[in-house]
Parts: C-alpha cells; structure tokens; sequence
C-alpha cells in the first residue's frame, strides 16, 4: 500500500460507456495483485472530499489503467481529465483473487459490468485459460471481449435485450458448463452483488469453490473507517468484516447473504 | 576545526529551542499538538504503511466499549457538500480484544495512545476505565460522550449536564489517567457542559464531535443512511466547531482538543488561536492519510515564519475588536 | 377540425391537474412550494430584473424591527467551505421605511409577501405585527426568533421554549395574519420548541436559521467578521437541517418551510421529503439569483417523470427502513 | 443588470502580477458604464461558493475585459481556465463614475493597483482627455501606462522603491499638480482604501471634487445581502449604503472616513 501522486497517461472513450484511465504510478504498478483496487483522489472535485475505488484492470512497466463508467460527479470530473493532469492514488489495496496454481484448477470467470476490469488481471497472471462468462444489459455494456481472447480465453457473452451474444443472464451459460462438468474448476466473479448472489449459489448447489468480488461503497479504503463491512460467518454467528481490507474477494461460503442488503 | 565550526548537536538543540511544539494534556505531554479523532485512524495500524505514526503528538483509537459491538448495518456513510455522514454504530472489539488484537503494536509506538471509551450505563464507562487503567502505558482516556450514532449510550450523556459530571466524576474514581471528555456540539450552550466536566474531575474536553444530520435519497425515498441519521463531520462543520472551542475555552481552565474539519495547518492554527491546546485531524485522514504529518510541519513553519519559540504562545491569542 | 384535435385549453386544465405544486401554510396558499430565506433576497424589487418574481410561490424579505437598524461593522460576510457565515445584524429601514420604500412595489406583486419581523421584547414584536396586521395585503408573517446575530432579541427567544411561547402567543393576538416561526437550530432537540410554537398559535414554521459559527485570520489573529460570531448557511448546513426538519415534522402537525442549503431541485426534495411543505432558498441567491426559478422547474421534472399530481403526496414522504 | 453565461475569449498573462480576461458577454457588454463592475462565478471553485467582482476594464462589440491579479483561490483558479471554458457574471453592476461633460471639467485619475483597470473606460469614454496618477510598490504593479497614453492622456507613475516613475507615493505629483491649479479639475480614484482616504483628504484641502470607488468584500453584488456596505453622511448622522449598489464610486464628501476600518 502506498499514497502517491499519479500522472495521467491517456484518458480515453474506450467504449460508449467506459473510459479508460492510464496512470504512471511507479510506486503503486509493480505491486499490484488480481482483484486488488485503488483509491482515486480527483483533485478538482474540491467539495465532494471522498477518494473513489476502482479496479485495477491493468498493469504495464510503471504504469496501472482502469476502466470507468461515468456515473456520478467523480467519474464524470473524471472523464473530462487530460493527460498531464495529476490525481493521487493509494495502493494497490484490498485482498485480491487467489491466482490459480500451475496445472491447478480451471478458472471460470463470470463478470457484470466493470466486473470485466477486475478480472482482467487474473486471466493475464494465470498460468492456465479458462472461460469468461461475461453479461450486461445491452450490447454497450460488454467490456473488453478482444482483450480476453488475446490471451486465449474463451468468451461467452449474454446481454439481457440480446443485442450481443446469447440472449438472458450471465449466469445461464454458465449453469450449462457447470452442468457439463465441475471438476477441477473454480468460479471467480466481480460484477453487481444481485449477479454475486447468483453465482454463490450456483457454487453451492454446484459445489464448486468461488471467490466473489464484493462492492460495497467505501470511505477510506485502508480499513480504518468501518464504512464498506459486509456481514461474514464467525463460528455459529456472524461479523462485520471490511470489503477494502478483508475483501473485496471474499469466499463465497464465507458470505451471509441473509444480512446483506 | 569542523566540529568548531558546525555542531549538529548543539544546531539541532538550538531548532528545537526555536520552536517547541510540546504541549501539555493534562499529565500527557505530546511532543506535538496534533492528533487524530477517535473513529478516523483505526487503531493507527493500518495506516503505519502509509505515515510515521511516532511523528504525531498522539494516536486516538476508535470508541471501544466493554464487549464487542457489531455496529450499524450499512450504508454508513454518505459523503455531502464538503463534509461526511457518518453512522457506524461504534463497531469494534471490546476491551478484551483490543488489548490482544491492536496493543501490542500501539504499546510499541514512541508516542502515547489516546484510547477513546464509552459505555451505556455510568457504571460501564467506570468499569472500562478501570480496565485500561490495569494495562498500563495508556497515554490517556477520551470520555466519548457524544456519539450521535447509538441509542444507548453515547448522545444522551454528553447533552444532560448531570449525566455527564456522573460519568466523568466515576471515570476519575476509577483512574489516574489523564481523561480527556468529548463534548457533544448539540447544545444551546456548551459553556455550562465545559464546565460540568471540569468540576467533574475530566483534564481536558476535546471539542467537538460529530453534528447530527440526515441525507435522504430522492429516487429511492429513502435515508442515505440505514441508521437514517448520523454525524456529519468534515470542513463543512469548522466554522461551527471554531465557533465551540472559542466559547469553550471562555468557561474553562483546563486545555482543549480542538477538531472539527482540519484538513492544513492553517485550520489547525484557527482552533488553536480560538483556544486549543492541541487538534486532532479527523475525516481529512480518509482523503489524505498524510494530513496530520502535513499539519505538524505547516504549524512548524508558520511559527517559524512569524519568529514564534512555543506553540503555547498561539493558544487563545485571538484577539477581539475592542 | 384542428380544434378537435387538439384543444389547448382542455390540455393546459391537463397539465395543470397532472402537476399540482399549490401549497397551504395557514390560510396562505402558494402557488408552489418555493420561496426564498429572508435576508438573502433583500425586499425583492433588488432581483427584479434578473428573474420574474411571480413566478415564486411568495416573496420573503429582510426581518424588520419597529424602527430603523444600521447593522455591524464591516466585515459582515466571510465565505467558508460550501458556506458562508454573515453576521449583518439586521440592517434594515424599519417598518415605516420599509412601508415607505419598499410595500409600494411589494404589493404590486402577484405573489404573496411573508415579512420577517423581530423585537428585542415580546411586546415589540407584536406591536410590529400589529402594524403589519393593519397594513393589509400582507401575506404572512415570519417570527425571527433566532437570529445568532444581535445581542438584545434575537437568539434567546428561540432557545428559550417559555419565551418563544410568549412570543408567539402575544403576536398571535395582535395578528390573524398567518404566523410562521422561525426555529433556531441550536438546540438539543427541536421537538419541544416546535410544539410550543404550534401549541402558542403559530400556523407554520421556518426550519431552519443559521448556526453559531466564527472563523479567523491566522495572519492578523482577528477574527474574520467584526462581529466576532456569526451565523453558518449554505450547502455545509444541509444535512444538519434536513434532520431538523424531518424531527419537527414527527413533532408537529403545521407546516414547516425547509431551508438551510438549497441549491436544487435535488436538494428542496429533500426537504420535502423530510416533511417541508414548502422550501426556502437562502444563501444560493448570492451566486445564482435564479435558484427559486429552477427549483420550481425540477420539482415539476421530478412530479412528471414520476407520475406524481399533486407536490403534497411528497411531503414527508421519506421510507426509513423497517 | 443581466445573468449570463459567459464565453472565455482569451486569458493571458498582461504583467508579472496581473491576467487580461475577455469573455464574450453579449447582453453586458452594450450596457457598461465607466467604473461599473462584473461579479463573475468561477464555477470550477465547488466548495468556494461565492461570486468574485472585477471592474470592467474595457469594451469591444460584444465583449468585455477585466484585468485582475491572482491573489486567492478564486483568481488563482480563474487564471487557469482556457479559451472556450465558461464563466457567468452578472453585469454590469454598481453606480459607476460621472463621465465629464464635453468641454467641462478636466478629469485627474488617480489609481493603485488593479484601479487603473476600474478607469480605463473612464479615459476613453471623457471627451477631454487629462492625467492619470498611477502608482505601485514596484514596477510591476504598475498597469497599461501604454493604454493610456494611447488615448493621449499624460501618465504620472511613482513607484514606492523608484523602480519606475518618481519613488514615492501616488499623492506625490497629485499634490504638486493640485498646487498648480485646481480650477476646472475633478479627481476620480480608485485603489486600496488609504490610498481613497488621502486622496478624499486632499480633495477637501484643495476643494475640488472627488468622485472614489471604494474597495469592500462583496457576497451578492446586486444589494440585497448588505455584505458590502460603508458608512455614508445621512443628515447629521450617518448610516450603511452599498457599495455594489449606492457604490461603489461615491462622492469624497459623502464618505464619513472616522467610521471605516
Ligand atoms: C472495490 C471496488 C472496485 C470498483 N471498481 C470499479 C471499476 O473498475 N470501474 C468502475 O467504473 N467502477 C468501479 N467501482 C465503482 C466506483 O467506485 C464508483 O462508480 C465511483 O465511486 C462513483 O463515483 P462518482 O463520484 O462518479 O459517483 P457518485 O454517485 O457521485 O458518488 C457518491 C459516493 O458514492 C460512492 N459510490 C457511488 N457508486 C459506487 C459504487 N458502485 N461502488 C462504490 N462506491 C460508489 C462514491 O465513491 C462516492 O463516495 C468500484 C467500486 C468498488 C467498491
Ligand atoms: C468593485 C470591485 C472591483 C474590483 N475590481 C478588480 C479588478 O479589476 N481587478 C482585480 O484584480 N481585482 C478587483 N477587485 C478585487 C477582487 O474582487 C478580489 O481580488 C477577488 O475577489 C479575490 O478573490 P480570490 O478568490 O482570488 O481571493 P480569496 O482571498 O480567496 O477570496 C476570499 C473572499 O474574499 C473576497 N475578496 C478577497 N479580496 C478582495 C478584495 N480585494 N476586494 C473584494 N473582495 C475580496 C473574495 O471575493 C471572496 O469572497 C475588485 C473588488 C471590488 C469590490
Ligand atoms: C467515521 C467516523 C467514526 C467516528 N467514530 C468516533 C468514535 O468512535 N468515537 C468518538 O469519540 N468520535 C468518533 N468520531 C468523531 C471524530 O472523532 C471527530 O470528533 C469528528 O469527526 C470531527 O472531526 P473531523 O471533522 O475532522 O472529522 C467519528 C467520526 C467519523 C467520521
Ligand atoms: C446574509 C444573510 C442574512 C440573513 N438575514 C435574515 C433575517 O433578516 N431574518 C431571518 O429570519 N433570517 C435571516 N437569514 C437566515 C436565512 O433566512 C436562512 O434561514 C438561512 O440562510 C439558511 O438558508 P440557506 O442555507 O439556504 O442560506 C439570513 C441569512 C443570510 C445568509
Ligand atoms: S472503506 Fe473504510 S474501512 Fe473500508
Ligand atoms: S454585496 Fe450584497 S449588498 Fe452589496
């Protein structure tokens, strides 16, 4: 975790809807892991103090990209950036995914939205491919396909208005392929938390392991506000356990989805 | 020849006789008169990646009771105009595990630990007293009387002056420990409560917690809160927080911990000259970690700059039109 | 045929069913729920050429006081982070001044004038009712009870329940105006202070005023207002008046007039929501005098992309969680 | 008096300390009287909520120029903004000066700091021409002598450590000129207010008329927060007028100087 002011590279439309953030961040980039995130300052927000947490999708020499939606005053201030300009950023943050072993289990990935950015990073570092099951709304919603089957992945999309891919939920082809086999496979997901449910449980009724991405809103992101908990198995109870420390990633076992909201 | 010329020893002696920014809280001396506010550092922990910690006058913890507390569900905060509303319900471990889980990294830090407790009874707050009074090396005890964000406890003392002598004067029968009261901002005067926990036996007031306050989502209808209200805090709420210490500071002898939206050593200077001793940084922590370093030495330089050896010297020094 | 078609009358009946925003404070109706604070919209005519005043639901002016005020020294004003804090002091003509300069231009209005009165004695703010009573035209009248800014009146009878009864029941006899009292913020709870203007005859209530803030130099150590103290408003008080309107709301059964921030649509809302029958937009006129005007425009936005007829099914409309 | 969006023309550094803005204002512009003032929203500002007022330093068709210097966060801000961003002002504002009447008095100009800009329109729009005293700490705060000269007025720098002009103060010359003679002359200033305060004494000492545009802190500009108010003879008595309204150039006569800061 480090606090350092960053440059920005290149602030791109990299689709209708997202844009795509290039920072040098030579203190921050190396350390990066899949599923980890960073805290955004955006300077001239001025009034609106919070910093805002976004997924680091990628990581090159000294350099981290994300990709954002514009959907609020902070990305919308954002967006309208140039490069030059300076935010500060702390990180790399948060509990990430466990990258898969060598020879180990197949990853499957199922993502929602900027769920993809997420994700990205884990295809990238593991060392087997696997399949992504990528799903939004429309067509505009479905991020970064090419730059999973440039690793090799395999991709299925769906849209909700079937515009792109097959038509229905994320989670139907994936219901089909876990129908088809679930040895030696494990789910990774990162995408809106109804999408979350979804997936922990089909894990459940699958056995198979999962990791779930949780996004819960988020005050400091260094674990020290108590904002962004979201409510984890203790022994015969449950806590309060901090989405930006102990998460986001968390074990989808470990969830109690009854509290959430 | 050199050490004739240049004696670091004797340079470093004669910059720290230039400006001495020590101060004095009660029988706690702080190398400096910044700190954190309680709930806005953790338990100082998580943010030693990020700061020296043995640079701030003191670490101020997070309200910890008796026995753990779950907190509020979420969402608990929501960020408004330049402030924060915060209801988190004061989660945390319970005395038991503090002690096992955080002290043994706050004991081995240079400066002192301000450990801020609470309680729902009178006897509670006594009893956590006397519970840190045993562990020993505790730097001083923070009475948060005033947390906007739970039913039991916490509000209602530190808005009935006789509630408030109550626990202040059994927190001081249970401990030699410095204690520090944390006066609610939700009075029509605070004169009278200031004065209430003077006589009560408190050593300092720290002044002031958060303001109770309400943000509604209007698509929703909804609270933005799920505790439908909490506390804001923030630079939106200086102004009123200068405005407290100033009155403060009238009706006591005894220092104040001015806070309230610090987020420079300018802020931090307008509590000071309003009447407090020291300041802690609250809500600034979670945008800019680094603020309460950054404080420390803006203060260094703006007593440099106007040739001022003792920060004490700048406590209180506004001065009125005549 | 082309009448057969399309029938503007028919559809201007339509839309004006479709988007009712009347409201009723007493036995003033408004065309809509959106009037301006007094004291940040001098006495109207000032912003007649920036906006069409009739377009507003009422027009508020400066409280006014039986005979002529010259208000503090200077500096009155000092902006802070999403605020400002004034302490003006109540400058004003008086009420034949303002008879004189100011009811002649007032009057010609379509929209209904509320005047904001005040006293240093019970007795003078109902001797000012009382010629406001018999002026005739008038729309309403606003009870300053809590203005931060003037030692003598002013503050005390809104943080005193026995004297703002007293207050309010003496202008209650000298006027069957409707009365609107306008609360202090600066209380532990507003409930009882709400009641007891309700219970002394008061038809409505303004929540709320500004709050006790101060703010200093560092440069010179003095402090930025010649008055020492004055009263915070703007964005930074939002949140803090949101709650107060939603607790005087569970506490009374008169309509309130929100206020305290309001820049928006957005943000009168809100207020709404919390239970505001109307809004006030105070301290937003400063920067953009047409704030009343767009206020009123997104409220209509909101009832049309919402379904909703009547602005009343809103107020208080806030779900909190079960 | 109108609100308008306005279009940043230009935004240029004119001296070490000062910026020229010029915003294309349609509505404002036409309207401008000498010593008039535009009260400007800087909208990047957020947590700043206030207006900031700058005389109007010049008019051309359908713009208007300010000269300001950045001497807090709301002109700082302001001197970074670009060609093609957006401002709004309200304008023109104030009761301005008494441009002389042709073949009338011959107007004295007597300025500090950013006051040359506040009297600019007032040289051009007088049909005599007469003298301008400026003055300044140092050469650098000594504004558009060229502009002046151009309209063929005679210009008087002092600088306070003689970098330019006479070393001294601007009351200096204005003193030895008034010696002179008197007859037919009227004096307009504007500047920090010791600087009004002198120049008011010396028109009672030498009896001429003083027309002074006089310096408070604004909140609405328009004359209904009484923010800006100065003490001004009423009868025997005296009672607040404001200066963005009754001001900000009032006579020296009316000014009751024992009251003010
Ligand atoms: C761990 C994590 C990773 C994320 N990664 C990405 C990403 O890769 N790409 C991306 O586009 N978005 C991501 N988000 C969501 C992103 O943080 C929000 O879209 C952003 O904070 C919105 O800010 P705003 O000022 O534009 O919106 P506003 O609505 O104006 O923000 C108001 C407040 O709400 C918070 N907030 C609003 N929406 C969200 C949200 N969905 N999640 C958390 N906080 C929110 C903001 O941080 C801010 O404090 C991530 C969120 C989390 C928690
Ligand atoms: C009638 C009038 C005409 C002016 N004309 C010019 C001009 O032509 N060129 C120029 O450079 N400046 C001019 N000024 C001064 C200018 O308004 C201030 O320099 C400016 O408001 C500073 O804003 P800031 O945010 O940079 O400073 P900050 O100090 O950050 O401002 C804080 C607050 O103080 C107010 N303030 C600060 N300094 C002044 C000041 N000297 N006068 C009034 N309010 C102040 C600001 O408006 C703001 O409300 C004029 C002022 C007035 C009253
Ligand atoms: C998220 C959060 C949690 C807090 N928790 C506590 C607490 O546990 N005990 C306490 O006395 N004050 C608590 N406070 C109040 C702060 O200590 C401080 O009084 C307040 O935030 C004002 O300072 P600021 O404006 O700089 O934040 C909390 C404040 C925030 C924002
Ligand atoms: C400059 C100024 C003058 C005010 N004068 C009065 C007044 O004369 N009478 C009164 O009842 N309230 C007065 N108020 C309070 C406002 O009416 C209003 O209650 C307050 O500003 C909160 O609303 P806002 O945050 O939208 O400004 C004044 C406020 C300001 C900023
Ligand atoms: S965001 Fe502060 S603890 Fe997680
Ligand atoms: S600035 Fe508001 S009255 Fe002059």
């Amino acid at each position: 975790m480090v606090e350092q002011t960053v440059n920005i590279v290149s602030n791109e439309r990299a689709t209708d809807l997202y844009f795509r953030l290039v920072v040098r961040a030579p203190q921050i980039a190396p350390l990066v892991q899949p599923g980890q995130f960073a805290h955004v300052r955006i300077l001239p927000l001025r009034d609106a103090l919070l910093r805002r947490p976004f997924s680091i999708f990628q990581v090159e020499g000294d350099t981290f990209a994300i990709l954002y939606k514009s959907v609020g005053k902070g990305t919308e201030v954002l967006s309208r950036m140039r490069p030059g300009e300076e935010l500060n950023a702390i990180g790399p943050l948060g509990h990430g995914f466990t990258v898969p072993q060598p020879g180990g289990e197949t990853p499957l990935l199922v993502a929602g939205g900027y769920g993809m950015a997420a994700m990205h990073l884990l295809a990238q570092r593991s060392p087997q491919t696997g399949i992504v099951f990528v799903g939004g709304r429309r067509r505009v919603d479905i991020l970064c396909e090419e730059e999973f089957r440039a690793l090799g992945w395999e991709v299925r999309a769906t849209t909700e208005d079937g515009s792109h891919g097959e038509k229905g939920l994320v989670t139907q082809p994936l219901i089909a392929e876990l129908k088809r086999t679930t040895a030696g496979r494990k789910l990774f997901a990162c995408g809106p938390t109804p999408m979350l449910k979804a997936v922990g449980r089909l894990a459940e009724e699958f056995n198979v392991p999962a990791e779930l991405s949780m996004d819960e809103h988020m005050c400091c992101g260094v674990g020290v506000c108590l904002t962004c908990v979201i409510p984890v198995k203790a022994g015969d109870a449950w806590e309060y356990q901090r989405t930006c420390t102990e998460g986001p990633v968390f074990d989808s076992r470990e969830v109690v989805w009854e509290v959430t909201r | 020849m050199k050490s004739e010329i240049r004696n670091p020893m004797s340079e470093a002696a004669n910059d720290a006789r230039a400006t001495d920014l020590s101060v004095q809280i009660g029988s706690l001396r702080m190398q400096n008169p910044v700190t954190v506010a309680s709930g806005t550092f953790g338990y100082g922990v998580e943010y030693a990646e990020l700061l020296d910690l043995n640079q701030l006058g003191a670490v101020v913890v997070k309200g910890i009771r008796l026995t753990p507390v779950r907190g509020n569900p979420t969402p608990r905060t929501v960020e408004v105009a330049s402030g924060l509303i915060n209801a988190i319900g004061l989660q945390g471990p319970g005395v038991d595990g503090f002690i096992q889980k955080y002290w043994p990294f706050l004991k081995g830090l240079k400066v002192p630990t301000i450990i801020n407790i609470w309680g729902t009874t009178v006897e509670e707050y006594a009893e956590v007293a006397r519970r840190f009074d045993g562990l020993g090396g505790v730097g001083a005890l923070e009475l948060n009387v005033s947390c906007p964000n739970i039913k039991e406890g916490g509000a209602q003392f530190g808005t009935d002056a006789r509630l408030l002598s109550q626990v202040v004067a059994a927190c001081r029968k249970a401990t030699r420990l410095p204690l520090i009261t944390k006066m609610s901002p939700n009075v029509v005067s605070i004169a009278p409560y200031a004065k209430a926990a003077e006589d009560a036996g408190s050593d300092a007031l720290a002044v002031t917690n958060s303001y109770p306050a309400m943000a509604i989502d209007i698509e929703t209808r909804r609270p933005k809160l799920a505790n439908v209200t909490g506390g804001l805090t923030g630079p939106c709420i200086k102004p009123i927080a200068i405005k407290l210490v100033w009155e403060a500071a009238k009706a006591v002898k005894i220092p104040i911990i001015g806070m309230g939206g610090i987020q420079n050593a300018a802020d931090a200077l307008e509590f000071i000259m309003a009447g407090a001793t020291a300041v802690a940084v609250g809500t600034a922590n979670f945008y800019e970690p680094q603020t309460a370093l950054h404080v420390i030495e803006g203060i260094r330089d703006f007593m440099q700059r106007k040739d001022i050896r003792d920060v004490r010297e700048i406590v209180g020094s506004v001065q009125l039109p005549k």
